[in-house]
This record gives C-alpha cells, structure tokens and sequence, in this order.
C-alpha cells in the first residue's frame, strides 16, 4: 500500500498470510464467537437470496469476510457501551443483540422489524442495545457518536461509544471535525474503521493521500491500534486493549481493522474495480474456515480441539433454524396501517424522551445466543421486550 | 405591569433561564464563551456555569451540529449555536440527514431533543455570503420545527418551549432585531403552536415573519395615515405553519401581501401563498402578492443592499397595487 | 427517423459527446471511473479518455464539487457527478457560498462555468437518507440555473446547452427514469430556456417535473378515458422558471393541479402556485391544487413509500376534485 | 503551545524573541518589502478610522501585526501564480498588485471599487492578479483553491496556486478534504496558513488537538514548513523554498506563518479573550518596526545602513500620499445605479469566461510600486486597466 500509485495503475491488495495458530479462549468463548459469526454469515446468505427473489429490496450491503471485525469487537463492549454504526450493519446489529427476526423482518418492511419497516437495511435502530443506527450518510455517524460520548461525559457515565465506519468515511469532513473534537474534549469515543481497502469501486490508494490511516488519526493526538481483521483472535485482543485505553482515559482511541469485503458492495455493484483473483486470494483469510480450523486443530501441548466437526454441523443446524425462524417471522409479519404513514415524525407528546438506561449486566448476556429457542416465530411484535 | 429590555438582553435572559433550570441544557457554539457570543448573548455565561456548559467550539459546523445530536439522543439538551445562517449550510446534512430523520427513520425509538439556534438575515452591509435568510429551506423539512421569534416576548419566550420539546427545533434570530427594544409584560406567556396578529386591520392582511416584522408594522403605519388599516400577521413559527391564522386573515380582509426577506422564488412566501389557495382561495377580491428580496445575492452597498431587500415603501406600494 | 433509447444511453451519449467535443471537458465524482458510475452512466469511459478526464474522488462531496468550482474558474468545464441529492448537502456550502455568488460578489469579474449533476428522487425503497427531491431548494439560489430533464430528448440533450453556459449549472436527473426507454428523433434540439407541453389538453393543466412526469402522462391517459383531456407541463428549467408557459396553459385550461415529488410545504410546486397568483389569477376557475409528497421521512417499506410519494390515482383524484 | 491545557484555563500565547539581525537584501527590494508592509499598515489604519465615521461599513477585519507574511510571501510568487485568501486581505490585495484606489472605493461601496461595491473589505477580487477573492466563509477558499491547481495542471500550466487561510479553518471540513485532494492528486498548491493562535476569540488550544499545526498538514503526505511570521526576512526564505518544492514536485506544500493579530478580530470584538498584556509583548516583535530597526542598523562589516530616518519618512510620505489619494478617489467615486442590481448575476451572452491569460513577466512590474505617481485620483474606473 504505498502512497506513491500512479493514478490509473492497476492496484493488488494482497492479503496477510491467513490466520492461524491456537485460540486463547475457553470453549464456551471461542464457540460464541464463531455462533455470531455463523449467524451473520447464514443471515446474509439468506438475506442475499431473499433479494434475489424480490422480498428484500433497496440497498443491501453485506458484511461477507469481514465478520471477524464486529464479532471481535462488539464482544469487547459492555451492554451499558453505545453503538453507532453504517449502513453495512446487520453484523453489529445481531452481535450487539437484537433479535435476528427483527431485523429479518426490518429487511422486509414489517412493522414487526426494529424501525417498524421504516429503515430497511440501512437503519437498524436498537435503543434496548444502544444502537443507534444503522445510518446510510458515509461520515455520518461519526459526529453523533462524538456527541454521544459528550453527553455520557457530562452526565458521568462511564460508557463509551464505538463508532464504526468505513475506510472511505475517512475522507470526509466528517471525520476529521469528529476526530479533533472528541481528542480535544477527551471523549470516550471509540473510532473503530473498517478499512476494507475500498469505498464502493475506490480502491483506499485512489482516495487517501496517506494510506496509513493509523498515521492519520494519530495526527489528532489519540492512540492508535491497527489489527489484522480476518483474525477474530487478534481482533477482540486489541479491542479490548482499546476498550481499557479509552475507559482509563476518558480519551478517544482509534483502531483500523484491516479487512475484506467478499461480496459486491450492494447488490447493484458489477465489481469492474477489482479482480477475481484478488478477492480469491483474500477468502484464504476467511474469518470464519480459518477460526473454525483453528479450534479444530488439536491444541499446542496435543489435547482435545476445541470444535469437533460434530459440533461445527450441530451450531449451523442451530443457526440455519434461527435464520429460518427470522424468515418466517418476516413472512408472517404484518404491514404498517398506511394511516399510521406520520405517526413516528414527530414524538408523541407525553413521550418519556430521556437515553435509554443501559441494562444492568446482570439483565442481560454479554453475548446473546440466539432467540430461535426463546422466542416463537409468531409475529408478535419483536419490539415488544421493550 | 412591564418592562423595557432588548431582544438581545431577551435572549439572553431566556438562555440564563434554561440553564439556571435545567442542569441537562448546555450551550455550545463558535465563541459562545470567552468571546462572550458572537452578538453579546451569551457575555459572563462562562464565568457562571463554566466551560462543560458553556462550550466553545473549533470551526466545525457540521462536526459540532452533529455531537449537539448526539448529545441529544444521549439525555441532554443542547442549545447549539451556529453563528449565522450562512454557515448552517455545512451542517445542513446532520439537521436535514440525522436530526430531521431520526425518530421516524428509527421506527420511533429515538426523539432528538435538540435547540439549534441562528443568527440570520441582511440589512447590515455584510455582503453576499453574510446575507442569507434561508428559513424557507429549513421549513420544508419535516422532522423539525421551526421558529421565528420577531418580538421582545418571542425573543424572551420561545426559548423554553422550544427546549421542552421532544424534537429538534430550529431558532431564526434576525440579527437586524438584536438592538430592537420594547416592553416586556410580567405576564407574559409565549407558545410555539401559532401565529399571532401583531396589528389588528380590517383592509389588508399583511403576513410576515422575523426581521420583515418591523419593516411591515411600519409600512402599516404609512398606510394608516392613508386610510389603509392593515391586519399584520406574525407567523412566528415557520413550520408547521399556522394555517388557520393565515386563512382567517384573508377571510376577515380579503386582500393579502406576504413579505418575506427569502429569494422570491421558492421562498416561504410561496408556500403562504399556496396555502392561501388551499384554505382560502374563495375569500379573495385580489391575487395574492409579495415583497421579497430580489433575486440577487445581497450587495455590499447600502443602497444596493437596501434595494435588494424588502423595505417599508414597498410594501406600500404592493398594498396600493392591490386597491388600484 | 428517430431511435429508442433509455435515459441511461441517452445521458451517456451527451456525456461522450461533450467529452469527445471539448477537451476542457472532464468528468469528476465518486465511483465514476473504475467503477463505471454508480448507475452505469460512464461505464467505459476511463478506458476512452483516462484517470485525468474521468477523475475518481474520495469520499469529499464539499471537496471536490468546491474544486470543480475552482477548475471551472481556471479555464475548464468540470462536470461534477455528486452521487446523489442526499449527498450534496454536504456540498451546498460550496454551491451556494461560492459558485453561485461569485460572479456577483466579484462584481462580474469570475464566471464558474460548471455542471452538477446529481440523481435525485425515491421510489426505489431506499429510505429517508436516499430519497430526497431537493429541486426546489437549489430553484431559490440566485445566480445557479436548475434543470431537470424528464425525457430522452432532455436527457440527452441539456447538457451541451449546460456546458455552454458561462455560469453554473445543476441537473437532477430522478433515478427512477435511468430505465425509461423511449424515441430519440434523429433531428432532436434542446434547450434550456422554457418548459414544454408534453400533451396538449383543454381541461386541467397539470405541471410538474422529473420523475412526475410520466406518472402524470399515466394520469392524464386515465384521465383521458373518463373524458378529461389534461395538458400536461414539464417544467424542465427549474430555475428560472419559464412563467409564460405556465401562464398560457392557465390561460387555457383555467384548472390547474401541481404535481412535485418534493415535500409539500415550501415545494417547487408552491412556487408554481406563486407564479398563477402574479401571472394568471383571474384565468383560474378553481383554486389551484398540488400534489406532493407526504411531509414524512420517506420510509422503506414499499407500501408506505408509495403513500409517501405522488402517485397517478393521487393526481387522478386532485383533478376530480377540481371539477366536483 | 502545550496540547494539556485544560479547557478553562487560561492561555498565555508568548511571542518569539522579537525579530532581529541583518537583512540579506539589497536595498531596493529591502525598501519595497517595507514599503509594502507600510501601505497595508496606513491603509487599514485609515480604514479603521473611516468605519468610526461610517465611511466603511459591514465586517473590517485588520490585518495590522501580520504584514510581514503577505508581504514577505506573496513577493516570493510570480505573476501568473493564482492566490485565494480570506476576509482579512486587504494586504494580499495590495501587495499582489491591486491598486489602492480600487480597495478604497470597495470598501466604500463605490462602483470604482475592485467588485463594483458588491463585496466590500471581505471580497477583493482581481482577475488581472488573479485574485480569486476574498472569501468570508472560513475555510471555503481551500477547496477552490485544490480547483484552480487542478485546472493548471490538466491544462499543463506551471503556475502555482497560493491560498492563505487561518488556524481556524484548520478545524473545518474543508481543511481536511482540501488537503487530500491535493496531496492524492499531487497538485500545485501552497497552503499558506496565517496561524495568529486565534479564531474570533478562541485561542488555538481550544480548538485544536493538535497545535502543531505542521504535523496536521504532514499527515496528508506534504512537505511543511512552519516559520516566524514576524520575520519578514525568514517568511520570505521560507516561502521561496516552499514556492521552489510545488513548483519542483507539482505537488502541494503547506507553509505555516506564525503571527499574531494586533487588533481586534473585527470591528465589534470587544477583546475578552486575552489580556492587554499579550497583545503587547507580541507588539515587541512588530514586523514594521523590528524590520525598519534591521534596515537602519548598520551591517555586520560596520558598512552603510540600508534605511535612514529621512528615507523611512520620505517612504511614509508617499505612502500617506497614497492613502489620501485612495480615500480622495473612493470619496470621489459613483454609486453603481439601482437599475443595474440584477446585472452581475449571471453573465451576459458573449461574455468571454476562460481564465485569464497570466500577463507576462515583462509586462507588469514584480512587485507593484504605490500607483500613487501613476494614476490620477479622478474616479476613472480603477478597473479600466482590464
Ligand atoms: C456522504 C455519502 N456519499 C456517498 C455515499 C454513497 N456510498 C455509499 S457506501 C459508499 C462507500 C463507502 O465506503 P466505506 O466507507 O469504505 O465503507 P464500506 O462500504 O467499504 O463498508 C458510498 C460512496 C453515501 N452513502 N454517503
Ligand atoms: C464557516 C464559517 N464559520 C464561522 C465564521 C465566522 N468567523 C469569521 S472569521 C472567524 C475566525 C476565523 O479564524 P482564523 O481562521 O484563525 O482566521 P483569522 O480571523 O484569525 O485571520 C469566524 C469564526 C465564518 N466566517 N465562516
Ligand atoms: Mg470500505
Ligand atoms: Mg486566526
């Protein structure tokens, strides 16, 4: 990646070697992770399909090859932790929490989806998990995850707010207001980019003076980490290094995990601006058959793997039944009333308006499993828990 | 009972007021602290509430319009202010793109108690990029209200309500009335749902809104002399518009000026005008007409500038036009 | 003799010839190159004229269309792709602060001879932040010319007109019509000086622009088998409007109904409304009527958009109303 | 300049040790740097007092204490070069070559005045200089700037493009995407930021992560240069090294002049944000009277000095003969008739619009000399030499 590209060279973004080696995690752990980035995958794959067939329409942007990151990350965060994310979210939104069957049913237009069908995609809102969207302006987020962080400042709250965001957000002005603001008050932002080397058809070389983009935030005094984001291992180590870095100094912290985007960036992308072998040489780094050989192998000192093959088709059984909980839960779903069209415009006045108070740790499982057990597919609405 | 202030010391005191009450509102904007506000609003504020409340911020329109949000979604209740409405244009993507949109984009799930406040208008020689008035633009959007406090009481009261409210709300300030005095009643109570008659006629309704409010009250007067009484509506709050107050102005004269200091076209002028063609139309002895600004961006010149704008003369005329 | 293209071929081949014609001529934007432009309008093009003429941009809208101003200002003919009108909110600064007051404020010393484009619209399910009509906010702006083609001709023939304007100038094209296939007459001409009759009637007069218009032609062939024969405007030339076209269709049809995708307060159509009142008032035999969008953030689930967005039974519906 | 200041405390900004030691000039460009500096210095004292009487009207910003960076950086450009620069260019005005008459009349709203009376002291254009404003918002002329060098080099032009701007707009946006665009694209721009450790009255700590200010900049990939702009000696060194490497690498190069503003930051600050006591240890280092005190000393070999009190007074003389010619001209001058309001917004058909042809070296003088001698005070259009 350096700086020095002639305009109209052809760019290879050449992968890391895969990730490999042994997982330092207890089972129970390690399988919750590889859960999460199973469900987001199975999600996807099905919410890919459903496109096809015309049930989920507008912009669909997956997360294909870069699960490790928000798996990773999101599991470094404490429940009471706001989140802010893009439009390429539905990974944040299922580890963060939010039942796969509202977001399935989100993705159809169901009132029974988180935003009552208003968002789609683009716009998953979880106030139960703090997420604050789901937000489909490039920079956007990051502004409102500053402010965000102000407002637990000023009130006291230890929480901090993980802003995701992509490599070409960092072009924006958006981000560098947002950068030297929270670095100039000390706010507890996390900026957690997800640089998957393009922003749409723009390779980062046509878009970034300085590629480096650690390089860049540094210049506005935080610290900074850059991990590699096919490695699920390394990912949740070093954001959990950044999560202690901004709760003991209330300051902003920036981390670059270095990822992949396997599929196209919206189902309307021909992908002219990059090769196959490229995008091949990358799913070599796959986050998940590379996590899953990893606790397959025996561990160093020659005991019992973590995952057996068993065990891996037994988890995927289980979340193909969540995903086929959430698709029926989507098709069962019911319409808006089209005489409810203003309703959500404006607050209803009465309407309590205060930040939702984080869940207490006790309330709720650092890493939901899936619903599909708890919850019956019947089309009650899946906003109801709150 | 009353007593004389200034719009600015009005302001000013509905500001002392929101954060003396409420520990949850700060103030945060260009030179809002050691400045002492660009227009004197906010002068010794740091000194009482310090530098967490009283935030000044770097040149980042768009940066600190959007933590305002933020903050907003995460319990507070900035009053963030943008120094004039000329710069609001960077942060037009946060108020138009997140503010406006999110509790409806979000299904409901998160209300945006946030008071964006501005300075806007011309008439003080400042020039083409120092001009503006762009309310109309802000009133198209749905998601937000908007405010146009033309008088003492509004400058005092609209403030709170505004704050109060679940949803962002967009304060117009015409800085051609920040020097503007006059009587403030002990008693007085000020909403944010509708219009006002600001002069009470039988001949002509004249609807208006903001710095054009003075320059109409006046124009009313020059037409008293003549004969003219001259009904002058205050819209007051720009969206959502109080269209029962329009309509039953024209209902009472028939005869209707709207001035507007916006561009002519596609200015919030139109839209009174549309309106009045939606719940009023029959009333009508006359089209309806309008003084706005010429469509040229404002010059420097005093007499350029003031030819550029609307003025008490040409409300006048636009008033005669209509008996003629 | 004419052809059939669709409106993507149609603003390719404007695009091509004007790069081909004119060497000062380059195309700037994001995902115009390598990319082969978000709706596929320059697929091919940095192979034919390379990285230079057809310059991928960063993620900067204030950036680059600031420096498509500053290149038209040095001697060339930027056309500047801003993605879509939801992004150019983080470019009004630029268009509205530079390009569109420079001319005046040097006291006519620069011209900015530049085109935006943009798509615009919704109707495709991608919510609130990727379906705004923002037309009638660029229409107020002083000093900007706003164009609006509807139709093959349009499409492909507003642009040589746009580049050869000295000063800035920007076309929104409604994504909704990139499929729409139509004829090209082989002798077309296009201006950008007037709207135009798209179906010649006597009983309403429709108006409208962009992506309404072929909802309104459906709506005037319905219309038509009930026995109401509706001329239909396209506006085309958003700014300046063209009065005398609508004027005349007053003048003749004396029922008008407005048809505009944008938000209905403080809408393009309210203008239009403005004009009937100072142009054509007493040729009306009903009050004029428009047909807008809902004041909603337009959501995703079809359903809803639909009952958001202007819709032919919607327009169907206003004009029964005129003659109830 | 520590970056730990706390928000509330306070901020003592101390100057340099004044300005001092030989000047390696000869005498005639010595005296007409001075020159230079003194015409802007009288010019907007007069200014200021012909807003106390309501001569001048609208936003003044003074550009007193600052002289030597206009001066001393714009002498180091040639005439084709393009500048962009702000509200407070009364000196980048009159230095790149803008007859004095034609300000004066600006700022009294005069038809004779450089824009007609449409723009005032904030918006002094001149296509003949290339004087591309006089931009009141900050930060907007960065990125026309990054425009007008790209023209120049698609159209294989060697001209540069300046743009001088204020340690405030490094916070805006428009910094940060300007930047990158320039330094992606290696184009031929010089940003020149007048860093006078305010913005309105916030004092660059509290607005800025990073106070040093080349750091930022060198974030994007560009050389930097950061120089005591009370020195007009090292300001122009400076800028000539700086001019040497754009014109060398086609690329840009940010230059940063350390300042300070004398006055207040408009006509209507009343001045709270720092004590009377900065302000006068930073007028210690005043580039007019620490240069003139360089030029009357005598050089290191014992040799002649390069200024007597009599030539400095001679050269004062003339450059208030100037100013009364420039006042007498604007005094003299039209107002643009209200018929013509609407003539400027649009151009005429025919009118020619391509950049203006760079006038040759030969045909203007490098650095224009007070056109006092030259030019009557009648009120001739001062713009008929286009
Ligand atoms: C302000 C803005 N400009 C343009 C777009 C269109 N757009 C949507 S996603 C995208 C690419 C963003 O790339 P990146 O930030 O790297 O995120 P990624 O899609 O790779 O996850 C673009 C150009 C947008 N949504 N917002
Ligand atoms: C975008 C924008 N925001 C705010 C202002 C109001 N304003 C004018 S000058 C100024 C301070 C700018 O400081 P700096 O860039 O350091 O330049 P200086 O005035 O010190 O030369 C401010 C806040 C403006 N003109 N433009
Ligand atoms: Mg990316
Ligand atoms: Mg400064």
């Amino acid at each position: 990646m350096t700086r020095k590209t002639p305009v109209n060279q052809k760019i290879e973004h050449r992968p890391p070697p895969p990730p490999a080696g042994p997982v330092p995690w207890d089972k129970d752990f390690a399988l919750q992770l590889l859960l999460d980035m199973l469900r987001i995958r199975r999600l996807e794959e099905k919410a890919a399909e459903l496109y096809g067939e015309g049930k989920i329409r507008g912009f669909l942007h997956l997360y294909i090859g870069e699960e490790a990151v928000a798996v990773g990350a999101l599991h470094a965060l404490a429940p009471e932790d706001n989140v802010v994310a893009t439009y390429r979210e539905h990974g944040h939104a299922l580890v963060r929490g939010m039942p796969m069957q509202a977001i399935m049913a989100e993705m159809y237009g169901k009132q029974e989806g988180c935003a009552r069908g208003h968002g789609g995609s683009m716009h998953l809102f979880d106030a139960a998990t703090r997420l604050y969207g789901g937000n489909a302006i490039v920079g956007g987020g990051l502004p409102l995850a500053t402010g965000l962080a102000l407002a637990a400042k000023l009130q006291g709250e230890t929480r901090l707010t993980a802003c995701f965001f992509g490599d070409g957000a960092v072009a924006e002005g958006a981000f560098h207001e947002s950068l030297n603001l929270a670095a100039l008050w000390k706010l507890p932002v996390l900026f957690c980019c997800e640089n998957n080397l393009y922003g749409m058809g723009t390779a980062i070389e046509r878009a970034e003076a300085q590629t480096d983009l650690c390089v860049k935030a540094a210049s506005y005094g935080m610290p900074t980490f850059a991990v590699d984001g096919m490695d699920i291992v390394d990912v949740h180590a070093t954001m959990q290094k950044a999560v202690a870095k901004v709760r003991k100094s209330a300051g902003p912290v920036f981390v670059e995990f270095r990822t992949y985007r396997f599929r196209a960036h919206s189902m309307f992308d021909a992908e002219l601006y990059r090769d196959k072998a490229e995008v091949a040489a990358w799913q070599k780094c796959g986050p998940l058959h590379t996590f899953t050989a990893r606790l397959k192998a025996k561990d160093a000192k020659g005991g019992k793997a973590k995952l057996t093959e068993k065990e891996f088709l037994e988890l995927d059984k289980r979340v193909q039944a969540e995903v086929a909980e959430a698709v029926a839960f989507a098709e069962a779903g019911s319409w808006e009333p089209v005489e409810d069209l203003l309703k959500d415009v404006h607050t209803p006045e009465g309407t309590v308006t205060a930040a939702p108070q984080a869940s207490t740790k006790a309330g709720r499982a650092k890493s939901p499993a899936p619903r599909s057990g708890r919850r019956s597919s019947k089309p009650t609405s899946a906003r109801g828990r709150r | 009972m009353s007593r004389k202030i200034s719009y600015r010391e009005a302001m000013r005191a509905a500001m002392h007021e929101a954060l003396t009450n409420d520990p949850r509102v700060f103030l945060m904007g260009e030179d809002v602290g050691r400045y002492g506000g660009t227009y004197a609003f906010s002068k010794g504020f740091l000194d009482e509430f310090g530098p967490e409340r009283i935030r000044d911020t770097p040149l980042s329109e768009l940066g600190f319009v959007g933590a305002g949000i933020g903050a907003a979604l995460g319990g507070l209740r900035p009053i963030v202010e943008v120094m004039t409405v000329n710069f609001s244009l960077l942060a037009l993507d946060q108020i138009v793109n997140s503010a406006a949109l999110y509790r409806h984009m979000s299904g409901g799930q998160f209300s945006v108690p946030l008071v964006i406040r501005m300075a806007t208008g011309a008439g003080r020689q400042l020039a083409a990029q120092h001009s503006h008035s762009l309310e109309g633009w802000y009133a198209h959007i749905p998601g937000i209200k908007v405010l146009a406090p033309a008088t003492i009481e509004d400058a005092r009261g609209m403030l709170a309500p505004a704050l109060a409210d679940p949803d962002p709300v967009v304060i117009f300030e015409h800085a051609g009335l920040f020097n503007m005095e006059g009587e403030l009643p002990d008693d007085w109570t000020v909403g944010i749902a509708s219009a006002k008659v600001r002069r009470a006629g039988k001949d002509v309704a004249i609807i208006t809104y903001g710095g054009s409010l003075p320059k109409t009250l006046a124009a009313a007067e020059i037409l008293a002399a003549d004969g003219v009484e001259a009904e002058v509506i205050d819209l007051r709050v720009l969206r959502p518009l109080d269209t029962a107050t329009i309509a039953a102005a024209v209902a009472k004269c028939h005869r209707v000026v709207v001035v507007d200091e916006g561009w002519r076209s596609g200015s919030l002028a139109a839209e009174v005008m549309a309106r009045i063609f939606e719940n009023a139309f029959w009333e009508l002895d006359a089209p309806v007409v309008r003084v706005c600004s010429e469509e040229v961006p404002i010059p420097y010149a005093k007499h350029l500038e003031d030819a550029a704008l609307p003025q008490p003369e040409k409300i006048v005329a636009a008033v005669k036009g209509l008996f003629a």
